[in-house]
């Protein structure tokens, strides 16, 4: 795996809990990817995101942490084990593919990667660490939360009404005739 | 200005009048932008000046509404309103579907032939030369004489095309001279120095704009067909005025702007029109369609005239002015008769025709008048301008003026052939019935042949009018290619 | 808390550049899923992916930085995405109730 | 910003309305509404003042109504207008519908006036949910559905690849507003370097946001969306979302990265719009649905549109973004209202039903033609103002652009005159009887088609407006 090989020639990378939490996150995501039955990729999903919240943990972002796994384990990966049981879709349902496709599909990742990683590969020669440690602290994103953020943080507000009504409106049953 | 004002307010009013009204008011406005011309002429000082300047910011400062007349425009303008005038009149004798409509186009293509005429600035001439498409686009295709839009709409994509090159040219040209104040200005463009290379992609732009309209030889596939399934006013619209949109283009605009390969474009164009000429006379010989004979006859004359443009001789320039006036009469006078007779036999096919004469002499002896014009016989209007282009291409290149010269004969043979085929020999048919002239056809034929006989015995006002603009243009070209070399 | 209060600050442990290869590497994965797949429900958890894998990133930088601009982005990219969530379930509900299905390849009356 | 309130109260008292089944106020209600909103919004841009949104709490605000921003969101909102105007008042269009177009004007309007990407975000967001419902508001209709689907996770997708180049972006410059992104672009500009973790955000928020304005080569959902959505959706698609997109697109590239044009995203940006003027208008020509139609033609006008980014100077290239968009805007909603017209006639959007057109109802082919020269760039329609404001000032930059401009404008004749062909040429024996139009019809085309030729013929009354603001 690539990670593995940039783990290994990096010699500062010694923290075993990275690595096995990584690991962790990378296989559940591949499997969400690969998985033929839907509620498996959901549950690992939901691992994913489980990692991936302890990863915040220890980068000391632990309101994010926490709102991670409220919102996203917890609400819309819940939303999404809801949609799949009322469609009832555990069983396979999707063709099989051609072969071409994935081909084509994973050398368009790859290539996409590749792009992206050289793009970060001497990264500690263009960005220099702050000093401050405390950032992800709930009491530090709350004060800017209601400061600077407060004009976005209420056109959530609007955000949220019309994704509702939205989402009521085309999962209500409906006898009316269609409109055009 | 105010010519372009009178003749779009027409057409405005035109639209909107009660239906047998429409071809009325159309007539009045076309008389009155003739008048306004005539006092107009009557003020005119011809001394290569522009006259009746006006001028004001349009798009930006960098493009302005400026209008102004020198000696060129005033003959084209001239030209425009008289046949404006016998169009609309022949016109009349038929009656079209929504008439309102059509008369209305009539009068807005007159607008924007006028605005192509004086206008003095790149993108504004380039507007009304694309306005003028319009009106003559939906003429073709809405009184299509076979319905088949296709014909109209390449006619519309090769000009269109032709267009979006000029206006390449022209932008491109504009980023060259001022950046600041009223950078497209005609003498401004003019004043761009370009180098050689420049100059040829300039050129080509503009070169396929005309080339298409005039149109010239390899550019030339849109036009029989266009010609022959147009209703005849199209015709007479495309043939005698927006085709010398084309070669006033050359004249004016083309070779001031690219005097840096000014030798280059004139052999080619040189000898582009005299392949025309021979190939174009060569096809009309054959025809029997009298339109599409018209069409390609006018191909061969029309090379000539391009021919006389690119000498970039006082005598070219003169000859090429002169013909213009005298083809533009004489192309509509014969797509006036090809109308008259089509209405009354329903044909134009000359294998069909015959013994006209005998019933209509006043048609026929008109008809004769028009085409002697167009062959270039002593005393009729075509002769002085083709004795001076004949003589400026000879003037050129002896050998190419003696291909030339081989149109006289040429244009004799086709001609007398469409004249004798059509409109003597026996009757063709049982109960062959030929009404001579009635109403409006008259004085339509009357004004025709007046001035073939006019301009054939005193052509030499428009060798005044024009003359000391052609030699601004000529000094133009001619000092920038000194100021080259 | 007991992490700050150690001193423990994570790059001193691991590079920036490993976090950053990690979230670029979710997102390529996701983006793999959204090009091989052809669920609608599975496309739907492979953009979550992504969101996620860009969360990451940013909260990586962020915390490296010293900057909690990029925290609350994150919030907000959160937020934005229980909608987007929200909004693109009832979406395939209605699909289904058309077609029993939540194939994409179905769907595939109008053609490009 | 009080133009934004306002908008967000309406909606919401159309939302009330279609709870207390009094649907029929609504439109009432919102036309009034916007018509507030606009009045306000010219009297702020007359009174010269730029309203304070900016919270400033701390350094580097959320929002700033500039004048580019008051006139993108006037646009926005006279656009919405119009179409709410063109819509038959009764039982078209429920309140909740209505609501929630609303609620994508307010996002519309963020998305002109942000100054940090999380405005941006959001604002896209905002923009685009209520259009994912109402994209698949034909619920018993599959290609309703899959419009829906289509158009959702195209944009989720693209919003994901956007959110990862503004997290780069974040990393290399360790800012989020667009003057923190200014200052560090200038000196990156200056150095005549970008770093790669810059350079590829801006690459992948391009990318992003390419999807958005539906650019080739990322254009492929469009004709589907365009063709499967409700008229009203695909309407306001064409208009308002594309005109939106550009006004965030411009603001952020122009404001945010405008010093590391050359060297970074202007080679993409060029070659993209080059690549849509002429495989738009070729893919256009060969269609036979008029919505597919305009989708392609859209995409084709898009690449226009990305011809304004070459310019130099900046308040120039959101004036002639703006023109254009103008002239857009006008066109499309000219020919959507009468594809909307033959609808309610129970026609398709198929090209044929528009056989015949001419014969029957003046008024509305000499609109469709106007708008159709409008939308080639004939002279003396305002579509030929916008293009050749476009080019010259593209000119001086990249004149090979210009040229294959122009070679996309000649191929994109045949796609207009395919309008013609069926409304104004075709001879048939059944000619369309005279169509019932409302008023509100009559006055959205008459409205357009007006703009479309004053603005063509007296461009100068509006270069005038140009010297105010700017």
């Amino acid at each position: 795996m690539l990670l593995t090989l940039l783990l290994e020639t990096r010699p500062n990378v010694q923290f075993w809990p990275f690595i096995v939490v990584s690991f962790i996150t990378i296989l559940s995501a591949l499997y969400v990817v690969t998985s033929k039955k839907p509620v498996y990729s959901v549950l690992a999903l939901i691992v994913t995101f489980l990692s991936i919240s302890v990863h915040y943990v220890m980068l000391n972002a632990q309101f994010l942490a926490i709102v991670n796994i409220i919102v996203y384990a917890g609400a819309i990966m819940v939303l999404f084990l809801f949609v799949l049981m009322l469609l009832n879709l555990k069983k396979e349902t999707e063709p099989v593919k051609h072969i071409s496709w994935g081909i084509i599909a994973s050398i368009s990742g790859l290539l996409l990667l590749f792009v992206l990683v050289a793009a970060l590969v001497s990264i500690d020669d263009y960005i220099q660490p702050g000093l401050d440690r405390e950032v992800g602290l709930i009491k530090n994103l709350g004060q800017m939360l209601f400061t600077k953020y407060l004009v976005p943080f209420e056109l959530t507000g609007i955000l949220f009404l019309s994704a509702m009504v939205g989402a009521v409106l085309l999962g209500k049953r409906e006898k009316k005739e269609e409109l055009s | 200005m105010e010519l372009i004002l009178i003749s779009i307010i027409a057409s405005i009013i035109t639209y909107f009048v009660p239906k047998g009204m429409a071809k009325m008011v159309a007539l009045l406005g076309a008389i009155l932008t003739l008048a306004y011309n005539s006092f107009m002429l009557q003020s005119f000082v011809a001394d290569g000046t522009k006259k009746f300047v006006f001028d004001t910011p349009w798009f930006s400062d960098a493009v302005h509404f400026s209008v102004g007349i020198d000696g060129i425009s005033m003959l084209m303008l001239l030209l425009t309103n008289i046949l404006m005038v016998v169009i609309l009149l022949g016109a009349m004798r038929k009656e079209w579907k929504r008439e309102s409509l059509f008369y209305s186009l009539i009068l807005f293509m007159q607008a924007a032939l006028i605005g192509v005429f004086v206008s003095n600035d790149g993108i504004m001439f380039y507007v009304f030369w694309e306005l003028a498409l319009i009106p003559i686009y939906f003429l073709c295709a809405l009184w299509s004489e076979t319905g088949d839009y296709k014909t109209t709409t390449r006619f519309f994509i090769y000009t269109f095309m032709g267009s979006l090159a000029m206006l390449g040219s022209f932008i491109y040209l504009g980023s060259k001279g001022l950046v600041d104040g009223h950078t497209f200005a005609y003498d401004n463009l003019v004043a761009v120095k370009l180098s050689t290379t420049e100059s040829m992609w300039v050129g080509l732009g503009i070169f396929i704009a005309f080339a298409v309209k005039i149109p010239l030889l390899p550019f030339n596939a849109w036009q029989p067909s266009t010609y022959a399934e147009s209703p005849t006013p199209a015709s007479q619209l495309l043939s005698g005025i927006m085709l010398k949109m084309g070669l006033y283009g050359l004249i004016r605009w083309f070779f001031p702007m690219v005097p840096e390969t000014y030798e280059f474009w004139s052999n080619l164009i040189i000898i582009l029109g005299v392949i025309a000429v021979i190939h174009g006379a060569l096809i009309a010989i054959r025809q029997n369609g009298m339109k599409r004979l018209t069409a390609f006859a006018s191909l061969s004359h029309v090379g000539l005239i391009a021919a006389g443009i690119a000498t970039i001789t006082i005598v070219g320039l003169q000859g090429a002015l002169v013909q213009m006036f005298a083809h533009g009469i004489n192309v509509v006078g014969i797509f006036l008769c090809i109308d008259i007779i089509q209405r009354r036999t329903q044909t134009r096919d000359l294998t069909q025709l015959g013994g006209i004469a005998k019933q209509a002499p006043y048609f026929a002896a008109l008809f004769l008048i028009l085409v002697l014009g167009t062959m270039a016989v002593p005393f009729t209007n075509g002769f002085p301008g083709e004795i001076l282009l004949l003589k400026s291409i000879f003037g050129y290149h002896t050998i190419l003026g003696v291909i030339a010269g081989l149109t006289v004969i040429l244009c004799a043979v086709y001609m007398l052939r469409m004249y004798q085929k059509g409109m003597l020999g026996g009757p063709s048919g049982e109960n062959f019935d030929f009404p001579d002239l009635q109403k409006s056809e008259w004085p339509a034929l009357i004004i025709l042949s007046a001035m073939v006989i006019g301009m054939g015995i005193y052509p030499q006002w428009i060798v005044e009018l024009t003359e000391a603009s052609s030699e601004n243009i000529l000094n133009m070209i001619k000092e920038t290619v000194e100021g080259v070399s | 808390m007991s992490l700050l209060e150690t001193g423990f600050h994570i790059f001193d442990k691991v590079g920036i550049s490993n976090y950053l290869f990690l979230s670029v590497l979710l997102f390529c994965i996701g983006l793999f899923g959204v090009l091989y797949r052809r669920n609608a429900i599975i496309l739907l958890m492979c953009i979550e992916l992504m969101l996620n894998a860009v969360n990451l990133m940013f909260v990586s930088f962020s915390s490296y930085l010293g900057d909690s601009n990029g925290q609350l982005f994150v919030f907000f990219i959160m937020v934005v995405a229980a909608a987007e969530a929200a909004v693109g379930l009832a979406i395939l509900v209605s699909i289904y109730r058309n077609t029993r299905n939540t194939d994409v390849s179905f769907l595939d009356n109008l053609k490009g | 910003m009080i133009a934004l309130i306002i908008i967000f109260v309406g909606a919401l008292l159309c939302l009330y309305l279609g709870i207390k089944k009094q649907e029929s106020f609504s439109i009432p209600i919102a036309l009034f509404t916007l018509a507030a909103a606009m009045s306000v919004t010219v009297i702020q841009l007359l009174s010269k003042e730029v309203w304070p949104v900016e919270i400033k709490m701390r350094a580097g605000g959320m929002m700033l109504f500039d004048f580019s921003s008051q006139l993108f969101s006037l646009l926005l909102m006279l656009s919405l207008f119009l179409i709410l105007l063109s819509l038959k008042p009764v039982k078209t269009m429920g309140a909740d519908l209505l609501g929630l177009l609303m609620f994508s004007l307010c996002g519309g309007i963020l998305l002109s006036g942000f100054t940090h990407l999380v405005m941006m975000f959001l604002g896209i967001e905002i923009l685009s949910i209520p259009l994912y419902v109402l994209a698949g508001a034909n619920k018993k209709y599959a290609s309703s559905n899959e419009a829906a689907i289509k158009y959702f996770l195209m944009g989720a997708f693209s919003t994901a690849i956007l959110l990862m180049g503004c997290a780069f972006i974040y990393g290399g410059t360790g800012s989020l507003d667009l003057e923190g992104l200014n200052k560090a672009s200038y000196m990156m500009g200056h150095m005549n370097l970008a770093t790669p973790l810059v350079f590829s955000g801006v690459l992948l928020i391009l990318v992003g946001l390419l999807f958005k304005v539906a650019a080739i080569p990322f254009h492929f959902w469009s004709p589907d969306v365009y063709e499967g959505s409700p008229n009203r959706a695909t309407v306001f698609m064409a208009t308002i979302v594309k005109a939106a997109a550009f006004a965030g697109f411009i603001r952020l590239f122009a404001v945010g990265f405008g010093e590391l044009k050359e060297p970074v995203w202007m080679n993409a940006v060029i070659v993209s719009s080059a690549i849509s003027i002429i495989l738009g208008n070729a893919a256009a020509s060969m269609q036979t649905n008029a919505k597919r139609l305009l989708a392609y033609s859209g995409i084709a006008q898009t690449g226009y549109m990305l011809i304004a980014f070459v310019g130099v100077d900046f308040s120039d290239n959101v004036w002639n973004l703006l023109i254009y968009l103008t002239g857009y805007i006008s066109a499309t909603l000219v020919v959507f209202t009468i594809i909307d017209i033959l609808d309610s006639e129970g026609k398709t959007s198929d090209l044929k039903a528009f056989e015949g057109l001419g014969v029957n109802n003046k008024g509305l082919t000499f609109a469709l033609i106007v708008a159709m020269f409008s939308m080639i760039g004939i002279p003396l329609t305002i579509g030929f103002v916008g293009k050749y404001a476009i080019l010259t000032a593209a000119f001086y930059v990249k004149p090979w652009l210009v040229v294959a401009a122009l070679v996309g404008s000649a191929i994109g004749i045949g796609v207009y005159f395919n309008f013609f062909k069926y409304a104004v040429m075709s001879r048939t024996d059944n000619p369309l009887p005279k169509l019932n139009t409302t008023a509100g019809q009559k006055i959205t085309i008459a409205f357009c088609t007006l703009v479309i030729l004053l603005i063509g013929a007296m461009p100068m009354v509006i270069a005038n407006f140009k010297e105010l603001f700017f």
